[in-house]
């Protein structure tokens, strides 16, 4: 009981922030998604992702200057790829949102938000390793756990994995 | 004759003759030389590599590079079914394998929405506990063999020697266990397990006093500690780090306490931050301590769990399991804390299948790595030695 | 100037103390510890000491409950194949025959009393890819697949690592296959003139 | 001639207590009237302490270790692992003496060799007994200081050579480390030669023999020599690169140092030279200090344990067991002490060190002149 309670008041959190951001940036980003496990918004107009993200950490209600974690997805039903940021203001506000950004899945992108927390900066990398969307502005885009010259990426679904790797035989 | 700057190495005096540049003379200048540090190397903490840019023992640049223990951890969570996804979390961080599990269970739980026993979230937080002091003793063990001290390293192996066997008996494996399952345990712990845990709490704090003595204390420790590797608070959040990390920065965050899962928040523990005084806080010294502190802190934790048990009667640890996990369609992100910093789940799930759609592992040593680049800057070879023990990195949760 | 002789004093005493707790564990050298498992009640009252064994000659012995080496017993394996469906890495080879029904009672029984109803002749596991995860274990319906406490049993040659545990010989199994093909062809036979015979009467009956 | 042949056998057992004879009767030593310039003979005697040296040396080091370690450390070649070190020399030698492709062969081939001469020439002026010196100078002190420099040399051939950028690392450090402390090491013994007045070895040693045994030690001779005892000590230890001042081959960053690509029988060397000079040292310190191969034990009344336990062969057992304690003792330092920082290294040399060398030089001296 005490736990859903606790559960619901986060939500509540996440609902006041997200109305903060939705005021400033009205119908550029989706309705909130007020689930249990994990409440987001989706950003509709991708361009505007950096501004967004350094609202977010900047805006004195907001303030989410932690981000969790940053999940590249891939949407092969919708054609698209996508991240999805868990952000907390940490140690300040104690509220948690998660973001979801989009892009079409052939040469997509998104805009970078390495600039505005540092723990993107890998996470796009991994994220440009596994699924293969292009970060506007990122400081280093590169592969990150793959070799530079490994083919294709890796988590997409239907990836299919190359027969060598500098004459090594890769499927096991 | 002309005087050519080469970019920062100092300037030389040249001249031409007939095409070729002849050197006159040269700047005392030094030259960048470029050290991979790394994948084998004795410091490195297994297959990590760093591309350092060194001026003398200074180094100007350090790059690491990842991946070459990528084990397709994701990969591998989207083709079996949740239940079969808790043995390749143990392998993630494998040094604190009931952690990982623990913090795949909850989120898989969170997902699912289900009750789970109360003396299966003690049992939990036995194990979980005593695999961190485990984890924290290779940490600070392998520390002292970074900065040159070996003793301690055996001493810290010797202790840990005895919590996983006390794993083993609980689990039946010494590393990897597959003990805490989505929605319970795998089996109930043995009958004597918990006297047993119980002595080794008290068998434990005097040795650990001991290491402090041997190690923490030890002024060469210190003077190559203190004061290394300095990150400040806000830069930290703001790259992430959690864990003893954050908390060696002074920010006093610990998902037991400000994210509460299980039955931490039932139980009496401090979140120990340095205050400034036995070392400069965010320095290497400061991280190291915070490990050493929790351990302590983990030992309270263990007491008050065994005290507060409940009885073994009519327990079925697997009572809560459900026959089939198919969660309903959506997305969590759960999080635990592990030894290393926040180890956080994203799990996406489509409804139907049995398997993830989607399982990316937050991995706290791959974010607390990330900042090397800045942390390595300017720092002499030693010290980057240093700083990369003190971040005590995982590489098997770094590749993933 | 009194930071200057601070420092000297620290380290001197910081290092004397080390020195001291190294020196004391050279002496207690004297002891050994022993070999007793965990779940030995004295576990913690054995002495403080040298801690490491001579290990092939001296073991930590392993708990009753420790998951290493996966062993078959292929008496009570009825078969199922639910451990190679649930197993990660695909590590259990198995290939399975259905049983006559005239070969049911030479076929046996598991120790528990239930009919099996296949033949196994082929059951392979690949300890070398073995995780040693147990979930193949815990999805057994008559627990005969379950790991045993050997941990030590490496070989040198990769292909000891793979284990048999089918109990048919290649010729058996070949036999049986035929039997069961037989069968199967016959009932097939006897299906289809059912079959023409029902088609027939529905035919007649028009 | 059979009669001088004899007594020339003999003089070595017949001559008691008096000084070197033993080793110059070797040196001096004519078959049919050729001298056979057997310094080498009197060589071999040193090479087999060395060799001894080196061998219970990386045995003790490993079982010393591994019982501070609450380990068993080698177990399985011999009783107790007793023949460990043989089985080890025995695979060294049979490993491929690898040069790397990119090295400087020529240094590379050289470099140990020179490390090696430069630890085991100071064996030449060590007295080990009474009876028996490699070479007796009258500025052996001063020779035992000085051709410890030449390890340098090797060290800095071994590592360039290597054409490896940690072997480069470790031999630089090595350099700055090696002639920064032999600064007040050099300082701290001159303390003891002040005191003896000579820096001949043997005459250092004969300076401190007496009926009451460790009483005329030089240690307890004078009220500060405990000073430059303790500075030599711990400069020595920077010296022959043991722990805390190992960074020369600082395993946890420069992998081995400047003797990272060295393998086979050349690595052997290295770690023979490197035993070999913890063994120089420690002798040293004991001769200088600790009164070489006098006995410590005092003459208490009637039981004369002064003059029971000297005389020539004691005294090789006083000073190889004085040598084994300071070895026990370097040891004993490495598997407790964290490594120390090139800076902080040179700050415990140039601030801590050397100036504690002058003021005890200055102090022994002022005690030499108005000492009651």
């Amino acid at each position: 009981m005490e736990e859903g309670k606790n559960i619901s008041q986060s939500l509540q959190e996440s609902a006041a922030a997200y109305s903060i951001i939705h005021e400033k940036f009205g119908s550029a980003i989706s309705d909130f998604d007020a689930n249990e496990t994990m409440p987001f918004f989706e950003v509709v107009d991708t361009s505007l992702w950096t501004e967004i993200a350094l609202f977010m950490r900047e805006h004195p209600k907001l303030q989410f200057n932690y981000m969790a974690c940053l999940t590249g997805v891939d949407y092969p039903a919708e054609e698209k790829l996508g991240i999805i940021c868990n952000f907390e203001s940490l140690a300040l506000l104690n509220h948690k949102l998660a973001v979801k950004v989009k892009c079409a899945r052939n040469g997509g992108s998104i805009p970078s938000v390495a600039c505005v927390w540092h723990t993107a900066n890998w996470h796009e990398r991994e994220a440009y390793d596994m699924f293969g969307m292009l970060f506007t502005g990122h400081p280093e885009l590169k592969r990150i756990l793959c070799p530079d010259d490994w083919e294709g990426y890796p988590l997409r679904k239907d990836y299919k994995v190359q027969d060598q790797y500098h004459g090594i035989k890769v499927p096991y | 004759m002309q005087e050519l700057d080469t970019a920062g190495l100092g300037s030389v005096r040249v001249t031409r003759q007939s095409d070729t540049v002849v050197i006159l003379e040269k700047d005392l200048a030094t030259e960048q030389m470029v050290l991979a540090m790394g994948p084998q190397h004795p410091s490195t903490h297994g297959v990590l590599k760093l591309e350092c840019l060194t001026d003398g023992e200074v180094i100007t640049q350090a790059e690491p590079y990842l991946g070459y223990l990528h084990r397709c951890f994701e990969k591998c969570c989207e083709n079996v079914d949740y239940p079969a996804v808790v043995p390749y979390t143990d392998r993630l961080d494998y040094l604190a394998g009931m952690n990982s599990e623990f913090s795949y269970a909850i989120t898989v739980e969170k997902l699912l929405d289900i009750e789970i026993p109360r003396r299966v979230e003690f049992i939990r937080v036995i194990v979980a506990e005593l695999n961190r002091i485990a984890s924290h003793l290779v940490a600070i063990g392998t520390y002292g063999i970074d900065l040159g001290a070996f003793t301690p390293f055996l001493f810290c192996f010797r202790d840990r020697e005895i919590i996983l066997g006390l794993l083993e008996w609980a689990s039946g494996a010494r590393m990897l266990y597959n003990y805490i399952w989505v929605g319970g345990l795998a089996y109930d712990v043995p009958t004597d397990f918990l006297k047993r845990v119980k002595e080794f709490v008290t068998y434990f704090r005097p040795k650990a006093r001991e290491l402090s003595e041997l190690l923490t204390e030890n002024e060469i420790f210190v003077k190559r500690t203190l004061g290394i590797g300095i990150m400040p608070a806000d830069v930290a959040i703001n790259y992430g780090w959690s864990g003893p990390m954050l908390r060696g920065s002074g920010v006093k965050w610990d998902l037991r306490r400000n994210d509460p899962y299980s039955i931490y928040p039932e139980l009496d523990f401090k979140v120990p931050v340095p205050d400034g005084k036995l070392s400069v806080i965010g320095d290497c010294l400061s991280r190291h301590l915070v490990r050493a502190w929790e351990m302590d802190e983990s030992l309270k934790i263990i007491e008050q769990c065994i005290d507060k048990m409940p009885s073994a009667e009519g327990f079925n640890p697997r009572s809560a399991i459900p026959k089939r996990i198919r969660p309903k369609a959506g997305e969590v992100y759960g999080r635990a804390e592990n030894p290393r910093g926040e180890l956080g789940f994203y799990i996406e799930s489509d409804g139907k299948s049995t398997k993830p759609l989607r399982c990316k592992a937050r991995s706290s040593c791959f974010v607390n790595l990330s900042a090397m680049k800045d942390l390595s800057k300017g720092q002499l070879i030693p010290d980057l030695v240093a700083i990369i023990g003190s971040i005590d990195i995982v590489l098997g949760e770094v590749d993933r | 100037m009194s930071e200057y002789f601070g420092n000297i004093k620290t380290g001197a005493v910081t290092i004397a103390t080390g020195m001291g707790i190294t020196l004391k564990h050279f002496f207690n050298a004297i002891h050994r510890k022993g070999d007793a498992g965990l779940d030995d009640v004295d576990y913690f009252r054995q002495v403080d000491g040298l801690c490491t064994l001579q290990y092939p000659r001296e073991v930590i012995p392993t708990p009753t409950n420790a998951r290493y080496r996966l062993y078959n017993k292929i008496d009570d394996c009825i078969g199922c194949g639910q451990c190679v469906r649930a197993c990660p890495i695909s590590c259990i080879e198995m290939e399975t025959i259905k049983v006559a029904p005239d070969d049911l009672a030479v076929c046996g029984k598991t120790s528990d009393g239930q009919q099996k109803k296949f033949w196994v002749p082929l059951f392979d596991i690949d300890v070398a890819k073995c995780m040693t995860c147990g979930i193949c274990t815990t999805v057994c319906p008559t627990e005969c697949l379950y790991h045993t406490p050997v941990a030590d049993f490496s070989e040198f040659d990769r292909s000891n690592m793979l284990y048999h545990f089918g109990n048919l010989t290649r010729l058996e199994a070949e036999a049986k296959r035929r039997k069961l093909a037989e069968i199967q062809a016959k009932a097939l036979a006897e299906k289809e003139k059912k079959a023409a015979e029902a088609k027939q009467e529905t035919k007649d009956g028009e | 001639m059979s009669t001088m042949l004899l007594s020339q056998f003999s003089i070595p057992f017949l001559m008691g207590n008096s000084l070197n004879t033993w080793s110059e009767a070797l040196a001096g030593f004519y078959l049919y009237g050729l001298p056979l310039g057997l310094v080498i003979v009197a060589a071999i005697p040193l090479v087999f302490i060395a060799l001894y040296s080196l061998t219970y040396g990386v045995y003790g080091e490993r079982k010393i270790s591994a019982f501070m370690q609450d380990r068993l450390g080698p177990m399985e070649v011999g009783k107790w692992g007793i023949l460990q070190t043989i089985a080890d020399i025995l695979k060294l030698l049979q490993k491929e003496d690898i040069v790397p492709a990119s090295a400087d062969k020529f240094l590379f081939v050289v470099g140990p060799g020179i490390l090696f001469v430069g630890s085991f020439l100071a064996f030449a002026v060590l007295p080990f007994s009474s009876a028996f010196i490699g070479a007796n100078l009258n500025v052996g002190l001063f020779f035992a200081i000085g051709i410890v420099a030449i390890e340098v040399v090797g060290i800095l051939a071994a590592g360039w050579g290597s054409n490896n950028k940690w072997s480069l690392y470790g031999a630089v450090r090595s350099v700055a480390q090696i002639v920064s402390y032999e600064i007040p090491a050099a300082i701290a013994l001159l303390c003891g030669a002040m005191m003896a007045g000579t820096l001949d070895m043997q005459k250092i040693t004969m300076l401190q023999s007496g009926t009451y045994g460790f009483a005329h030690f030089f240690l307890f001779q004078s009220p500060i020599a405990w000073l430059p005892f303790l500075i030599y000590f711990i400069a020595s230890l920077a010296e022959v690169n043991r722990a805390p001042f190992d960074i020369p081959e600082a395993e946890s960053e420069l992998v081995a140092g400047y003797f990272t690509e060295y393998s086979g029988m050349k690595f052997a060397v290295i770690f023979l030279a490197e035993y070999g000079s913890m063994f120089m040292v420690s002798a040293i310190i004991s001769i200088v200090f600790l009164g070489g191969w006098n006995s410590p034990l005092p003459n208490i009344g009637s039981v004369a344990l002064n003059e029971w336990t000297n005389g020539p062969v004691w005294g090789a057992f006083w000073i190889i067991t004085k040598g084994f304690f300071f070895i026990f003792v370097q040891m004993w330092l490495r598997w407790t002490l964290p490594r120390l920082r090139v800076d902080q290294l040179m700050y415990l040399c140039w601030k801590v060190l050397t100036p504690f060398a002058f003021i005890s030089f200055v102090l022994t001296a002022v005690w030499e002149i108005y000492r009651p």
